[in-house]
């Protein structure tokens, strides 16, 4: 089992170096600079001297392969870089920014797993319905609501409304100010997963065996218990694995519409003033929290089906 | 104007507000908290303010740190705030500060001469690229420190422990150079200490206590603060809300104590009998407008220049877009601006005369042009969409296109554009805005339009030598006429802050600079304040 | 909720969306970005003004007309261009293996670890807002589903002798993938461009969210919906009505692509994601 | 025929509701007495598969049962609540499945698949369980049975994965045991020693055995009794030996036809009923008269209007064909 992981984890490194020069080369053709950036709010007036310095100080007037030289050189040493706009280490940024979004990814999954897997279940074990149909347009639905929009119905709803919740930022880190960026994000997952559990019970529910462990006379209850839900979360667990990722993108809306001081509000801000390393790095651990969170769902699969990994 | 409009506004709120509050406010009671909003973006960029050029950076700043000079928002003008005392050369370039003796950083060490010395010798490091620098950089000697020609800054001199000489290699107001929050004085050797900017130590009124990047900083009450009996309320919380909507909804939730609105919000908050009470409007200096290309054929005939201006209903698109959260621009400067001409006329809204001018310049069936502007919903996009319509009307087609801010910033200073549509601050002095439409200032530094008037040059120069303040804005305000008649620009309106505070929450200022950066010394809460 | 529940309400709901879209010059009293008068911003819906007005004083009801052909546009657009890229590279890396497979391999790999809305964003800060660049953005980042179905099932038809047969018959490459292996493909990738539309869609309006998204005054329901966001107190129809648009379209792609896909392969259920 | 184990009396099992509902089996009666083995033969499709799992309660939607009874040990099995149906099925009633492949659970170790067994009906401690799972492996001839308790079945071959599905089926010494095709996926080598293996340890424990399958050789081998289905109707119900001296239906003759030489199979594995020109109809299809009527070489008029009834033929027999003989 550690061999198999560690060999799923040598075959992320092919896909994190063309990932890297993938957003250098995408991020040294975009227009606009963090000189540029400085005088955006029409504060202060544009000094040329300045913009000559900054491109200076960040190297941004050496020629192209220089500065690939320069960033694949600090990458090898796991160096990230240096920030434009703070000169603080991209790492250091990136690692206050990590455990926030790291926080709401989960508490998103949770809320998915939690409400989604089980909705799923039941629709599939009533299937036709009242409960079943109803989750299954609720789960539709769900995949067909505009992220932000949600977002700001649930916080009108709860936080100006009901008065239940704050309706932004992070609090003290608390569990109060987590609930609503995690609905809003969970949402989608969630009406993914009860249709992939939905439809995975009922692929599993038609099986043979199961059909062997009825004829052994148990109840549904065992029957779900014993041979069912293993078997669904085989398919259920990929799915979920995958759409981490998507997640970890939707996450840069949520993040700004709720203020939450995640790698995904970094990023867009850091686009928006062209802060180069920042953008590069976040995006770069964005895309390693995805390969090792589905590096994690391999191991996991390999870790529940046996002909995984004896395979 | 706008200090009437600014006072008559608090004065009519607080008499809303009832009498029983209004005899609190006359004194300030100290404790409590405070829930402050940092509403230009969702982050701060560091802690090490010498290094930003955000707005959004001076929210924190404003509460740790302090320069040579502050703005005195009442007064709409800086004032001397850690030296008591100055005197100046007769040729106006030597400055002579006398310090406050009672200033002492957060971590006990006492204010000197040496303090602003290091800042402004580190704000010029020759291997950083500082944006305070262009603050500094009209000290003698400060750009050959900068480029490595120098080993200090010659027109930094310290006389004693508490005076400290200035010379200037120009002679501009130093009020306004060494006013800006970016040029806070660090304490001596503080940037090169480990830890300064997770923990950054100043001469403000509040000391820092906790930073949660991306959403929060908070600051506690500075016991040695030298105003005393100021800072009044024991902590500040600034939260960094970029959103609007979401500000708004932390705001009805009594979440924060401050929102900044926008139009739609002016209009919701002004209907509210509740809300309505506690606003703050303010006349801030950023004039917004259209700027045409020289390089642009039909953009170098004046006739169709004014035509523009005639063409574009701009006082409906202020009363109905802008919510009225603007003042109609006569002209570049602003109505805050000691040279605003109180007479002056903007252009009317008469689109036969556009027409006429129009045909008179050549243009009968009108052209096409491209208007680069930014999302931006009071000086972007939603302008230039309410644009398009009239100027049809005229015939002129407007071909939109969007870019993001920092492409803008990037496009026009470097002359890449037909038409933009911008904000520029156009104060508080009155001549460095003015400058900018010099013949000699470059596109790359903010003569943007490459506006080009030998009449006009004539006006600044003098103005620039004037004697008297009375004297330089009556120059100015000659430019300024001048400069609305070849209409380099569309004038469209300067903008008016609106901040909404809670009820609780006194000691508001009208900063016309940015009226969302308080002086938090300034502020008190009433017992009416939730529970925090 | 049985096949043709899917079906016929994801019918309706397109065909709906394809009416408006094609009919809105003729649907629409109001021209949607030039009948911008400010005297009428911000009117609640009345018989005039069906949906209400804008902050510019436009009908809502004509702008969510247009803003269906645009919506439309990016859905179907986008997705000719992942389609046809996924297919591309997904039947020749079947069809040929070797180093070109583990390139296209490689590549999907790469695509599907990048979040696509970054990507996309990416794109779009490269080539600014508007219509094209967004029909690249969204074009170039989601195909690796179509490429790896097209891969397998290629490989699959492979193994199945399909093309051995047509090798005999003297048939060329570009021939036998085009009338042996294609054919067989246009099921799954149809239902993985219907669903893939609404995605399109939902990213449209985050993309306009973010500041990215297409150009106005032309009317998207996504910059419609972000517009009016904080006119949401004060006048909320502008921002429902696009918000219930776009909730509707997804929607009617979703129930459709679900639909078409039990039609047209029970088995296929699992496979999204 | 009192006192027989299982008495299935004019079963009628119906697939659908409402506009689309199709009869699939229809007339169905035959008798089991205790320690016998009977046999279902029939194409596959003809309804003897959903027979079985009527038989054993197992009946899913769109299936049910809609006419007759069946009763075991003289209790009418479709009076029963599901939670005594439970009670027997697996423990007195047992079923094999056709495909070894598919038809253990691929995730669970088969020691514990068999366990299940003790746990569910004789109230054992997993622990308990486990241990006679490996008692039960022995008994079925696997070859280390401690081991090969812990196997995954991707780790068996397909005859072994039988052997553990018998000793699932018999792990509670039920009374019945319902074997549906169970050698059918196997090699024919490995098709010999499965049937021997089960014939031994039924008659060791005096189980009946109701044998379903579509080879007329496997049946011949193993049944006193045969049934041959067509159709959703029971053709022929016969003693195996008169059945293959005297075939009295003319799809009963095909069928023996088909075979190139009793007791084995055709090289090609599943033998097809080549002689018999035509398909089975479809349910939705049955014609009107006898169902095997438009393959018929013998139909005449009478065929395609009524249904034929039962006729005796002696030795417990009969046959349902206007032109049998």
């Amino acid at each position: 089992m550690l061999r198999f992981a560690l060999r799923r984890l040598l075959q992320m490194i092919p896909t994190v170096i063309a990932v890297s020069l993938l957003i250098f080369v995408i991020f040294s053709i975009v227009p606009g600079s963090i000189a540029s950036s400085m005088i955006a709010d029409g504060r202060g007036t544009n000094d040329p001297k300045l913009v000559e310095r900054i491109k200076q100080e960040f190297g941004l007037d050496q020629p192209v392969h220089v500065r690939f030289g320069n960033y694949a050189w600090s990458l090898a040493q796991f160096d990230l870089g240096t920030s434009f706009r703070t000169r603080q280490p991209v790492s250091s940024m990136i690692g206050e920014r990590l455990w926030p979004t790291l926080k709401l990814a989960f508490a998103a999954m949770c809320v998915a797993i939690v409400i989604g897997l089980p909705l799923g279940f039941i629709a599939a074990l009533k299937p036709g319905s009242l409960l079943d149909s109803l989750t299954m347009i609720g789960a539709i639905s769900g995949l067909s609501l505009p992220q932000f929009w949600l977002g700001l119905l649930v916080m009108y709803l709860f936080a100006l409304t009901l008065g239940w919740l704050p309706s932004f930022g992070y609090g003290d880190g608390g569990l109060r100010n987590l609930i609503l960026p995690a609905l809003t994000l969970g949402v989608a997952p969630l009406a993914l997963l009860a249709r992939t559990t939905r439809a995975a019970v009922l692929e599993v529910m038609n099986a043979d065996f199961i059909r062997t462990a009825r004829s052994k006379g148990m109840n549904s209850f065992r029957l779900v218990k014993w041979h069912v839900v293993r078997n669904a979360l085989v398919l259920v667990i990929t799915t979920l694995g995958l759409q981490f990722g998507s997640m970890m993108g939707q996450a840069v809306v949520v993040e700004k519409l709720f203020s939450w001081p995640g790698l995904g509000s970094l990023l867009i801000d850091s686009v928006g003033l062209r802060d180069i390393p920042v953008v590069q790095g976040s995006i770069l651990v964005l895309v390693l929290c995805f390969l090792l969170v589905n590096t994690l769902v391999d191991v996991l699969y390999a870790v529940i089906d046996p002909r995984i990994s004896h395979g | 104007m706008l200090k009437k409009l600014a006072i008559i506004s608090t004065l009519s709120a607080s008499l809303l507000a009832g009498a029983a509050s209004f005899a609190t406010a006359e004194e300030p009671r100290s404790g409590g908290v405070i829930n402050f909003v940092a509403p230009y973006g969702s982050s701060f960029s560091s802690l090490d303010i010498h290094a930003s050029a955000q707005v959004q950076d001076e929210f924190w700043a404003k509460a740790i740190h302090r320069s040579l000079y502050d703005w005195d928002a009442n007064e709409s003008k800086p004032v001397l705030e850690l030296a008591t005392d100055v005197s100046v050369s007769d040729d106006r370039l030597t400055y002579t500060y006398k310090l406050r003796q009672d200033a002492y950083f957060h971590d006990g060490k006492q204010m000197t001469a040496d303090d602003i010395i290091y800042t402004y010798t580190r704000i010029m490091d020759p291997a950083k690229a500082y944006p305070a620098a262009q603050y500094i950089s009209n000290i003698k000697g400060a750009t050959e420190y900068n480029e490595g020609k120098a080993k200090e800054i010659s027109g930094l001199k310290k006389i004693d422990d508490f005076t400290l000489e200035i010379t200037l290699s120009d002679p501009i107001d130093p009020g306004y150079q060494f006013m800006p929050n970016y040029t806070a004085i660090y304490p001596v050797g503080a940037a090169e200490k480990e830890g300064f900017f997770t923990n950054p130590v100043g001469l403000g009124p509040y000391k820092f206590a906790e930073y949660v990047p991306g959403s929060r900083l908070s600051v506690v009450k500075n016991d040695k603060y030298y105003d005393t009996g100021k800072p009044y309320a024991d902590k500040v919380n600034i939260m960094i809300m970029g959103d609007a909507s979401a500000r708004d909804v932390a705001f009805r939730n009594k979440e924060v104590d401050v929102s900044v609105l926008g139009p739609a919000q002016y209009v919701a908050y002004k209907s509210d009998p509740e809300l309505a009470n506690n606003i703050m409007e303010v006349a801030e200096v950023y004039t917004r407008h259209v700027g045409f290309s020289p390089d642009f054929k039909p953009f170098q005939d004046k006739r169709v220049r004014q035509a523009i201006n005639y063409a574009i209903d701009s006082d409906l698109i202020i009363k109905r877009l802008a919510k009225d959260k603007a003042y109609r621009a006569s002209g570049w400067l602003p109505v805050s601006s000691p040279a605003y001409d109180k007479d002056a006329k903007p252009y009317p809204y008469d689109p036969e005369k556009a027409k006429a001018l129009l045909a008179e310049a050549g243009y009968p069936d009108g052209f096409e042009f491209e208007l680069t502007a930014t999302q931006n919903e009071s000086w972007g996009l939603t302008i230039v969409e309410a644009i398009i319509p009239m100027l049809d009307k005229v015939g002129i087609k407007v071909k939109a296109k969007p870019v993001e801010s920092s492409v803008l910033s990037e496009a026009v200073p470097g002359g890449d554009f037909q038409a933009y549509m911008w904000s520029q601050e156009s104060g508080p002095d009155s001549l460095t805005a003015l400058r900018c439409f010099h013949s000699k200032t470059p596109q790359a530094s903010c003569n943007y339009t490459k506006f080009n008037n030998p009449d006009y040059d004539k006006l600044i120069e003098a103005a620039r030598q004037a004697a008297t303040d009375d004297e330089k804005n009556d120059l100015l305000r000659k430019a300024n006429n001048l400069l609305q008649e070849e209409a380099p620009v569309w004038f469209f309106n300067y903008n008016k802050a609106v901040m909404a505070y809670q009820p609780w929450l006194h000691g508001v200022q009208p900063n016309s600079q940015e009226m969302a950066i308080q002086s938090y010394e300034k502020l008190w809460v009433d017992d009416t304040v939730p529970a925090r | 909720m049985g096949l043709r529940f899917n079906l016929v309400i994801g019918g309706v709901l397109c065909t709906l969306i394809i009416g408006a879209a094609v009919l809105a010059p003729w649907l629409a009293n109001y021209n949607p970005i030039m009948d911008a008068d400010l005297m009428n911003a911000e009117l609640p819906p009345d018989a005039q003004f069906w949906f209400g007005t804008d902050a510019q004083g436009r009908d809502v009801f004509t702008r969510i007309l247009y803003g269906a052909q645009v919506s439309l546009t990016v859905g179907i657009g986008s997705q000719l261009i992942n389609t046809t890229i996924g297919l591309i590279f997904g039947i020749s890396a079947g069809y040929f293996g070797g180093w070109w497979d583990d390139l296209v391999n490689g590549l999907t790999n790469l695509m599907l670890s990048i979040p696509s809305l970054i990507f996309a964003l990416a794109i779009m800060a490269i080539l600014g807002p508007g219509l094209v660049s967004l029909l690249i953005a969204l074009g170039l980042t989601n195909w690796s589903w179509t490429c790896r179905i097209a891969r397998s099932s290629t490989l699959s038809l492979k193994s199945q002798g399909y093309v051995q047969a047509a090798k005999t018959l003297g048939y060329g490459d570009g021939r036998i993938m085009a009338t042996q292996i294609l054919p067989n493909l246009i099921g799954p990738v149809l239902v993985i461009a219907t669903l893939g539309m609404g995605d399109a869609i939902l990213a449209e309006a985050a993309l306009s969210y973010l500041g990215l998204g297409i150009r106005p005054p032309q009317p998207s329901w996504g910059n419609m919906l972000t517009d009016a966001r904080e006119l949401i107190v004060i006048a909320p129809w502008a921002a429902i009505f696009p918000g219930i648009a776009i909730f509707l379209t997804v929607l009617g792609l979703n129930l459709l692509g679900d639909g078409l896909r039990d039609w047209l392969d029970p088995q296929m259920r699992t496979r999204r994601a | 025929m009192n006192g027989a184990l299982l008495e299935v009396e004019d079963l009628r099992i119906d697939i659908g509701s409402g506009e689309s509902r199709h009869n699939a089996v229809e007339n169905i009666s035959f008798s089991i007495d205790r320690g016998e083995t009977f046999g279902l033969v029939g194409e596959s499709g003809c309804g003897k598969s959903i027979t079985a799992l009527a038989t054993i309660g197992l009946l899913r939607r769109p299936l049910a049962i809609s006419g007759g009874s069946i009763r075991f040990k003289g209790q009418d099995l479709r009076s029963l609540s599901a939670r005594e149906m439970r009670k027997l099925r697996g423990n007195r009633i047992a079923m094999i499945f056709q495909e070894p492949m598919t038809a253990l659970n691929p995730l669970s170790p088969v020691g514990r698949q068999i366990a299940e067994m003790f746990v569910l009906h004789q109230g054992a401690s997993w622990h308990e369980a486990e241990r006679k799972a490996v008692e039960a492996l022995a008994s079925v001839q696997v070859p280390a049975p401690d081991q090969r308790v812990k196997n995954y079945p991707h780790q068996m071959s397909g005859g072994m994965r039988q052997r553990v599905m018998i000793a699932i089926a018999l792990a509670c010494n039920p009374d019945l045991l319902i074997a549906d095709e169970p050698t059918t996926a196997l090699d024919v080598t490995v098709q010999a020693e499965i049937l021997k293996l089960m014939q031994e340890l039924c008659d060791a424990r005096g189980t009946a055995v109701l044998m379903i399958s579509h080879d007329l050789g496997v049946i011949a081998k193993m049944c006193r009794r045969v049934g041959v289905m067509y159709a959703g109707h029971m053709a022929e119900e016969r003693a195996v030996a008169d059945l293959f001296r005297t075939p009295a239906h003319p799809y009963t003759r095909g069928l023996l036809g088909s075979l190139p030489r009793l007791g084995s199979r055709g090289a090609h594995g599943r033998k097809r009923l080549q002689e018999i020109e035509g398909v089975v109809p479809s349910i939705a299809a049955f014609p009107a008269g006898c169902r095997f009527e438009p393959r018929c070489e013998r139909a005449t008029a009478i065929c395609a209007s009524t249904q034929p009834g039962q006729t005796d033929l002696g030795n417990n027999g009969f046959v349902r064909c206007f032109h049998h003989g």
